[in-house]
């Protein structure tokens, strides 16, 4: 061109170390590290194969909504309903099974309830984009319940144990390895590959980062922020499928306070709120981080209250740490050059 | 008493990573307008930040009418009679045009804000600059001219000795900006000294009796504006010689690219219509708010218009949303590049290939590898200031911002370009080489349509001109016969009309 | 001016539309139950719905810098417990000590909360979910999972809560002192220039920097201030109930923030008024309470709630839209 | 600065509270149980026993241990789980519980739940299995939903009874029963005819619905109702608080809108009978209080003027409760009792217990007929529990 000074631009990644080892998994994986070898001291039981992997049964169940979560959280946004919609859609299963229907037949209508609710938020989101995603969750996390309410009163409905496949989808195990360890497994890795690999992902990263200059880009923001609301409300159901297998039976009042648990992990695995940041790995790290420290503390019958003053301080000093420290360190290092 | 109202020596200012500024120099005279002039980068709003206070030098001093001065946040300075007009006006649009002009020194009497008095002194302000709206005014509801009245007021409410002008033209236009030019002769006479950054040389020389030059977070110099000549001045901010600013290749036009016929959208425009040929550049132009940037993003789908055809290549079309926009071949560069056209905390390379991100991986899953060379061979072929394509997008400078915004939307293969105030606050330099892609783009027969609000631009890049006022095109002009006084009078044919 | 007009048309539009909501709602509840609105009952409702409303406002203090604290409710549950410990183990004291303790703590609570969210740069949210467990945590802990029953709260305390002396026996105690705080935060926001700071804040922090507002100390200012409620809370809602549990006020916080938002104030900061928050809480308190009266199966109150609160925001959306399209009528070609 | 300072502040903070966690356990391995009133750590305290104690230390430890044959760790442990954390109803009966455990020199473990959910309890159930225990003795939040993990349990061959609030038949080996349906169901219903005269309306006020042991006696009353001798009474509304206070309240005052005439609330939860009672007290309303309460907690409203709202209630003594549980968990996993109906045992000062079949198909031990509390006795209680 006219004013072309030729000048080359490097199409290679630069790798530097500091970066490198400043990123926020390498951190987690030593807090990780550093929990299990407490663990390890503090109870002379955490360390079996066997006792881990059933340990991880007990945390596993509400991770599945960590994936959806982490997707929201990308995006800038929130959703508080999904504890609700778990309630719901379980009470769903359990009223269809208990009305006759076969197990598999029960399992589709309580994934369709998680779906349509997820769905309800997405469509409130998108055709009235004015307003706060935390507002709207928090207004059908109410809706729901009640409606779960409505359904169920204050009776239980259970007798799933019966059924014998659905009870294995929690209690069950191949060799050591739950069944549910490997169906999380499989999720976590389509997840991680649709976040990381696909265009969607990067779509997703980039209404995160910049929703006008993303629309401007050609990008169906809306579409997507549906697609996604729609998806968390899905994996709600799955786990209220697994809440049920594990409890036998389902109520309105379970699953209380899921979302805010599922929001601490996606938080902790540095899918921060404001959008655009974060790795998918990032958060499977810290739903196992949580889960552990919880049942290693739980082995050696830690007060469960203090066990809430710690995990709060700990989602606060991890969020906070880099905030203060990364700065300090790239100052110091490029003041110097 | 020093002839220097405020004078700053060796002032240096270390951000992490980055020398913003390195010793530099200024004077400002009693009851001067001073322009400030520098590339984009060369730390001119730095200096503003660091003379009100707002950030601190690491090294220098500053002297207040001759008395060496320390200020330790921006009440010192206010306090001090120095107020800033900043450049992204800095408004508070949930509150009141008042409480925009008071924020900071309310009146109060006993702890009690005096709504009564306040409203009253900020209406009288309002009216010196006779500004067409209201004390109690929502700020968020005037336009980007009117918020800079505000900030004016401000600076006046405040009883400043010292007002800094932060490229307060950018967003204003000819009309509105010889208004400002008014309120400045006017506040210079009562007395004020100002200074006044601007990367528009009729801003300088209409207003400017000393003119300032940094580069590269340098002081260069200062000059006496009626002995600098224009070149000098440019060779001075640039540090290398720009020969010809306005670099318009004559190419042969082709057919017809895009046509629009009586767009209509309720409260922004009207029966607007115009065409536009492959290889041509349609200038289109008009004070801000005629309607041109509504127009065109309704023609890029982002928003929706309520009667009137659209036709590309003699085809009807239908455009919902911008996803039809890119698959006719239409694309826009914004106005807003900051919020609309770039993700800043992202690389170059991933902005450059964002909408196209299925061209370069299949439907589902991307590939980086392709994308990435694609992305160098782009930001190399408009020739971006950058080491790689991983630098952040909001570590380049304005102009560059800008060639990374046209090669993103060189990756989609289109006809039409729109590009909405392409060199808005972009420094001469960088505008020269935009002019110089622009005029290749044309060469390769993309249609080009350019919105600016620069005469001396529209005059010397487009082939037609199309001039709207108020929502409807009043005219439109070609090449040769286009002058400045026609255009304006187009641009202002409604308000004559009313006039006579 | 026409623009003036219309954007007076919009900052009433809320409140008016909150007060035709509510008449109507009255009218409906005391045309099926007419126990409803006889003065007693009225009592009740601002007695028992006292710590929502003075909540209300903190909460719309933190929201309006485009905050949230989720973490009132366990703030509450701890510094009412607090407050309660020491009166049981300090029968002679005044009542006043007691709210002055529980004021205290709910103010340290809130500015720690602030603190980290100001110069730790931690996401609200995170933070005060973060909170959240901590103090609930706490509650417990000094609690050692003990209640303070009546019998052990001094007459004194209890029987604030209910007499009238502060209303010169004409109204409840509860009742004057929100009506006194709502007074107070109205001057506060109106009048003020620390008041309008805050809105300053929430509506352009950059801008509030550069004519230079603090805006650590506003932000850690309004966490203390919603901290200073809430304890005030603590103490109101353990002397209104004479019995202090670990898990007081669980859940408290949706209430609160649903209040604010129905009152019209926005999660992005900047907007939102005393007037609104008083109609939003107002609004709230009366759906709670007249559901069981007009025989609603008390199964169906949660749902009917949860709509309540979708149908108002969407409403106000509608109205804003309405609104704007008017303007744009308004110009001419 | 501020930010460094903060974040030591924090850290430390975090450091302290870990510390105390498990310090708690370390710390006193030597003391099982600790005394009544200690902190909340002392739930750490209380198992300290089972990691503290090694082998060699097992062997002088209690008689537990010497045939503890089918328990999986070095020596018995027992378990006690409860609804939830910060309840003192739970926190007597886990004192029983320890008392008796203290006594035999056995280390037991107590898990609180920060919420009275199943699912904590279900997490809770899996550390215990992790942790060896020999057995559970556990107060269940939902009848059904701890059968898999209770089941589960049971196969490691850990013993399972509960307390309080029955789970399932299938999922437990035996149930304490604190009084059994019927008399409460009687109880009651006798209060409420003597209070109100023979005639009138009256409301109960349950507690969460969810609550097994709730409906099981509202059942019972509505049973003993039947009877024409309670022909005069109407019962106008069954209203749930919850378990929250507030909510509790609200009910409360909502009846007492709707029925003008009522004249009795029946509350059999101990939440719901304090927020009643503080309801009627305040409006000095003429509607008469009784259910089941703590006396610590009703001593300010039982009384037989009309400033008083209650004339009288009931309610069993949870420590005993522990006790009975204690004495329990420790006959099934020394083998003396299997939990198959007919089968007795001594529980120490408490005597002679029998198993009998239970209404839900299993097998129950029944504490005994509740013991009344009126104004005479009230004041020596309310310091007791």
């Amino acid at each position: 061109m006219a004013t072309k000074s030729g000048r080359v631009i490097s199409a290679e990644k630069p790798f530097r170390w500091k970066q490198a080892l400043l990123k926020w998994e390498v951190f987690l994986v030593i807090i990780f590290i550093a929990v299990n070898i407490m663990n390890a001291c503090i109870s002379p039981y955490y360390m079996s194969v066997n006792g881990l992997f059933t340990a991880t049964s007990s945390f596993l169940e509400k991770s599945f909504i960590v994936l959806p979560m982490a997707y929201v959280l990308l995006l800038g946004e929130i959703d508080i309903s999904v504890g609700a919609t778990v309630a719901l859609s379980a009470c769903m299963l359990g009223i269809s099974f208990n009305a006759g229907m076969p197990m598999g037949a029960a399992v589709l209508i309580c994934l369709l309830t998680g779906s349509l609710c997820g769905a309800l938020n997405g469509l409130i989101l998108t055709k009235f984009q004015e307003l706060a995603p935390m507002i709207v969750t928090l207004g059908t996390q109410i809706l729901f319940r009640g409606i779960a309410e409505i359904l169920l009163t204050d009776q239980a409905t259970g007798g799933f144990t019966k059924v014998a496949w659905f009870k294995n989808l929690y209690w069950g195990k191949v060799g050591p390895v739950p069944i549910m360890f490997l169906i999380f497994a499989v999720c976590a890795a389509v997840f991680g590959v649709i976040m990381h690999c696909t265009t969607f992902g990067r779509r997703m990263y980039a209404i995160g980062s910049n929703p006008l200059a993303a629309k401007y880009s050609g990008i169906h923001v809306q579409k997507i922020r549906f697609i996604i609301y729609t998806i968390t409300g899905t994996f709600s159901a799955v786990t209220a499928i697994f809440l049920a297998s594990g409890m036998g039976s389902a109520r309105s009042n379970i699953a209380s306070g899921y979302e805010l648990e599922a929001i601490s992990m996606a938080v902790l695995g540095g899918i921060l709120t404001d959008g655009g940041k974060g790795n998918f790995p990032g958060a499977i790290l810290a739903i196992f981080i949580l889960g552990f420290l919880r049942y290693g503390l739980g082995l050696v019958n830690v007060a469960s209250q203090l066990m809430m003053v710690i995990i709060g301080l700990l989602l606060i000093v991890v969020v906070m740490v880099p905030n203060l420290n990364l700065g300090r360190i790239f100052k110091k290092k490029e003041t110097k050059a | 008493m020093s002839e220097y109202v405020l004078e700053l020596k060796g002032i240096t200012k270390i951000f992490p990573g980055v020398k913003a500024l390195d010793g530099v120099h200024f004077q400002l005279k009693a009851g001067e307008i001073h322009a400030l002039m520098g590339e984009n980068g060369a730390g001119k709003s730095t200096f503003i930040k660091v003379i009100t206070g707002v950030h601190k030098a690491e090294e220098g001093e500053m002297f207040l009418n001759g008395k060496k001065v320390n200020f330790r946040g921006p009440r010192d300075a206010q306090e001090a009679g120095i107020a800033a007009i900043y450049q992204h006006v800095t408004a508070y649009p949930h509150l009141t045009v008042a409480e925009n002009i008071f924020m900071g020194h309310e009146k109060v009497k006993h702890g009690i804000i005096q709504w009564k008095a306040m409203n009253e002194e900020a209406n009288g302000l309002l009216r010196e600059l006779n500004a067409d709206f209201n004390a109690t005014d929502e700020m968020g509801a005037l336009s980007v001219a009117q918020q800079q009245m505000v900030e004016i007021a401000k600076a006046l409410s405040m009883k400043a000795r010292i007002i800094i002008m932060d490229e307060p033209t950018a967003a204003l236009t000819k009309r509105e900006s010889e208004e400002l030019y008014r309120i400045a002769e006017k506040l210079r006479e009562e007395g004020a000294s100002i200074i006044f950054i601007s990367h528009r040389f009729e801003d300088m020389y209409r207003l400017a009796t000393r003119v300032t030059v940094f580069r590269d977070s340098k002081y260069i110099g200062t000059y006496e504006v009626d002995q600098i000549s224009n070149g000098d001045l440019i060779t001075a901010m640039v540090g290398r010689e720009i020969t010809d600013l306005f670099p318009k290749p004559e190419v042969k036009l082709g057919k017809e690219v895009l046509r629009v016929e009586n767009l209509s959208r309720q409260g922004y425009f009207k029966n607007v219509s115009f065409s536009v040929k492959s290889g041509e550049i349609l200038g289109l132009t008009g004070l801000v708010g005629a309607g041109r940037t509504e127009v065109v993003q309704t023609i890029f789908g982002a928003e929706r218009y309520d009667s009137g055809k659209i036709f590309v290549e003699e085809k009807e079309v239908r455009i919902r949303k911008v996803q039809d926009a890119l698959r006719l071949g239409i694309g826009l560069l914004t106005e807003d590049r900051q919020h609309q056209g770039l993700i800043l905390d992202w690389g170059i390379g991933r902005n450059i290939t964002l909408s196209e991100i299925e061209k370069y991986g299949s439907k589902i899953f991307t590939n980086e590898k392709a994308e990435r060379e694609a992305a160098k061979k782009l930001a190399e072929e408009v020739d971006t200031k950058a080491v790689t394509i991983f630098d952040k997008a909001s570590s380049l400078s304005g102009g560059n911002q800008q060639k990374v915004v046209v090669a993103k939307i060189l990756a989609s293969d289109l006809k039409v370009l729109i590009m909405d105030e392409p060199t808005k606050g972009v420094d001469v330099g960088a505008k020269a080489e935009i002019y110089a892609i622009m005029g290749e783009l044309a060469k390769k027969g993309y249609a080009i349509i350019m919105i600016s609000s620069e005469m001396p631009e529209i005059l010397g890049m487009s082939d037609r001109i199309t001039v709207m006022c108020e929502g409807r095109v009043t005219g439109e002009l070609k090449r040769g016969e286009a002058t400045q006084e026609e255009i304006l009078k187009l641009a202002m044919a409604k308000s004559l009309k009313a006039a006579q | 001016m026409k623009k003036k007009f219309n954007l007076k048309s919009i900052t009433s539009s809320r409140e008016t539309s909150l007060v035709i909501v509510l008449v109507l709602l009255c009218g409906f509840v005391q045309f099926r139950n007419s126990a409803f609105l006889t003065p007693g009952m009225i009592e009740n409702l601002f007695k028992n719905y006292a710590v929502t409303m003075i909540m209300a406002l903190g909460m719309m203090c933190v929201l309006l810098i485009g905050g949230i604290d989720i973490a009132v409710g366990s703030t509450l549950g701890f510094s009412g417990m607090c407050a309660s410990l020491f009166l049981r183990d300090h029968t002679q004291m005044p009542a006043i000590v007691i709210f002055l303790i529980s004021i205290a703590i709910g103010t340290i609570c809130g500015a720690l909360i602030g603190l980290v969210i100001s110069y730790g740069k931690v996401p609200p949210i995170i933070a005060t979910l973060g909170g959240m467990y901590v103090f609930r945590g706490l509650a417990y802990l000094v609690a050692k999972n003990e209640w303070v029953s009546a019998y052990q709260f001094t007459d004194g305390y209890k029987d604030f809560a209910q007499s009238k002396y502060l209303g010169f026996g004409l109204v409840n105690n509860l009742i004057i002192i929100t009506i006194l705080i709502y007074i107070l935060f109205f001057i506060f926001f109106k009048w003020t220039t620390l008041g309008r700071k805050i809105y300053a804040v929430g509506s352009n922090a950059e801008a509030a920097e550069v004519s230079g507002i603090k805006i650590h100390r506003i932000k850690i200012m309004c966490y203390a201030i919603l901290g200073f409620l809430t304890g005030l809370c603590g103490a109101i809602y353990t002397s209104l109930y004479a019995s202090a549990q670990g898990d007081m006020g669980t859940g408290l916080e949706m209430d609160v923030i649903a209040a604010c938002v129905v009152g019209g104030v926005s999660l992005n900061g900047g907007r939102g008024s005393v007037a609104g928050v008083f109609l939003g809480a107002l609004t709230m308190a009366i759906v709670g309470r007249a559901l069981p009266l007009i025989g609603v199966s008390q199964f169906w109150q949660t749902a009917i709630k949860g709509l309540i609160i979708i149908v108002a925001v969407i409403l106000n959306v509608l109205a804003q839209r309405a609104i704007d399209k008017n303007n744009l009528k308004g110009r001419e070609m | 600065m501020k930010k460094k300072l903060l974040s030591a502040i924090l850290c430390a903070a975090m450091l302290a509270s870990v510390l105390a966690g498990c310090g708690g356990n370390g710390g006193s391995g030597s003391s099982t149980g600790g005394d009544a009133n200690a902190p909340a750590a002392d739930e750490g305290e209380a198992n300290a026993g089972d990691d503290a104690s090694s082998p060699s230390d097992a062997g002088d430890d209690a008689e537990a241990s010497s045939d503890g044959k089918e328990s999986s760790g070095g020596d018995a442990s027992y378990a006690i789980l409860v609804k939830s954390a910060g309840n003192p109803y739970n926190k007597k009966m886990i004192e029983g519980f320890q008392e008796v455990m203290d006594a035999q020199g056995a280390t037991c473990v107590v898990k609180e739940p920060e919420e009275a959910s199943a699912e904590a309890q279900i997490k809770m159930i899996n550390e215990l299995v992790a942790q060896g225990i020999s057995s559970i003795a556990i107060a269940g939040n939902d009848a059904d939903a701890l059968q898999p993990a209770l089941e589960e349990a049971m196969n490691q061959g850990i013993k399972v009874c509960c307390m309080d609030s029955a789970v399932n038949a299938d999922s437990r080996q035996l149930f304490v029963n604190q009084a059994g349906i019927e008399i409460i169901g009687e109880t009651l219903m006798e209060a409420v005819y003597d209070i109100t005269g023979g005639e009138g309306q009256w409301a109960i006020l349950s507690a969460t619905s969810q609550a097994t042991n709730q409906n099981a006696w509202i059942d019972a009353m509505k049973q003993v109702m039947e009877d024409e001798k309670y022909a005069g009474l109407e019962l106008v509304e069954v209203a749930y608080g919850d378990d929250e206070y507030q909510k509790s309240v609200d009910q409360t005052q909502a009846l007492l809108t709707n029925y003008p005439d009522l004249k009795v609330i029946c509350a059999p939860t101990t939440v719901g009978i304090m927020a009643a009672a503080k309801v009627l007290q305040d409006e000095s309303s003429s509607v008469k209080l009784t259910g089941l309460g703590l006396p610590s907690e009703m001593a300010d409203y039982i009384g037989a003027d009309d400033t008083h709202s209650c004339p009288y209630m009931y309610l069993w003594n949870p420590i005993d409760i522990g006790r009975l549980t204690a004495y329990v968990s420790l006959a099934l996993v020394d083998g003396s009792i299997t939990g198959a109906s007919g089968e007795t045992f001594t529980a120490g000062d408490l005597g002679e217990y029998t198993i009998s079949e239970a209404a839900d198909g299993g097998t129950e031990v029944v504490l005994g007929p509740p013991f009344a509390f009126t104004p005479d006795n009230i004041e020596e209680w309310k310091n007791v529990y």
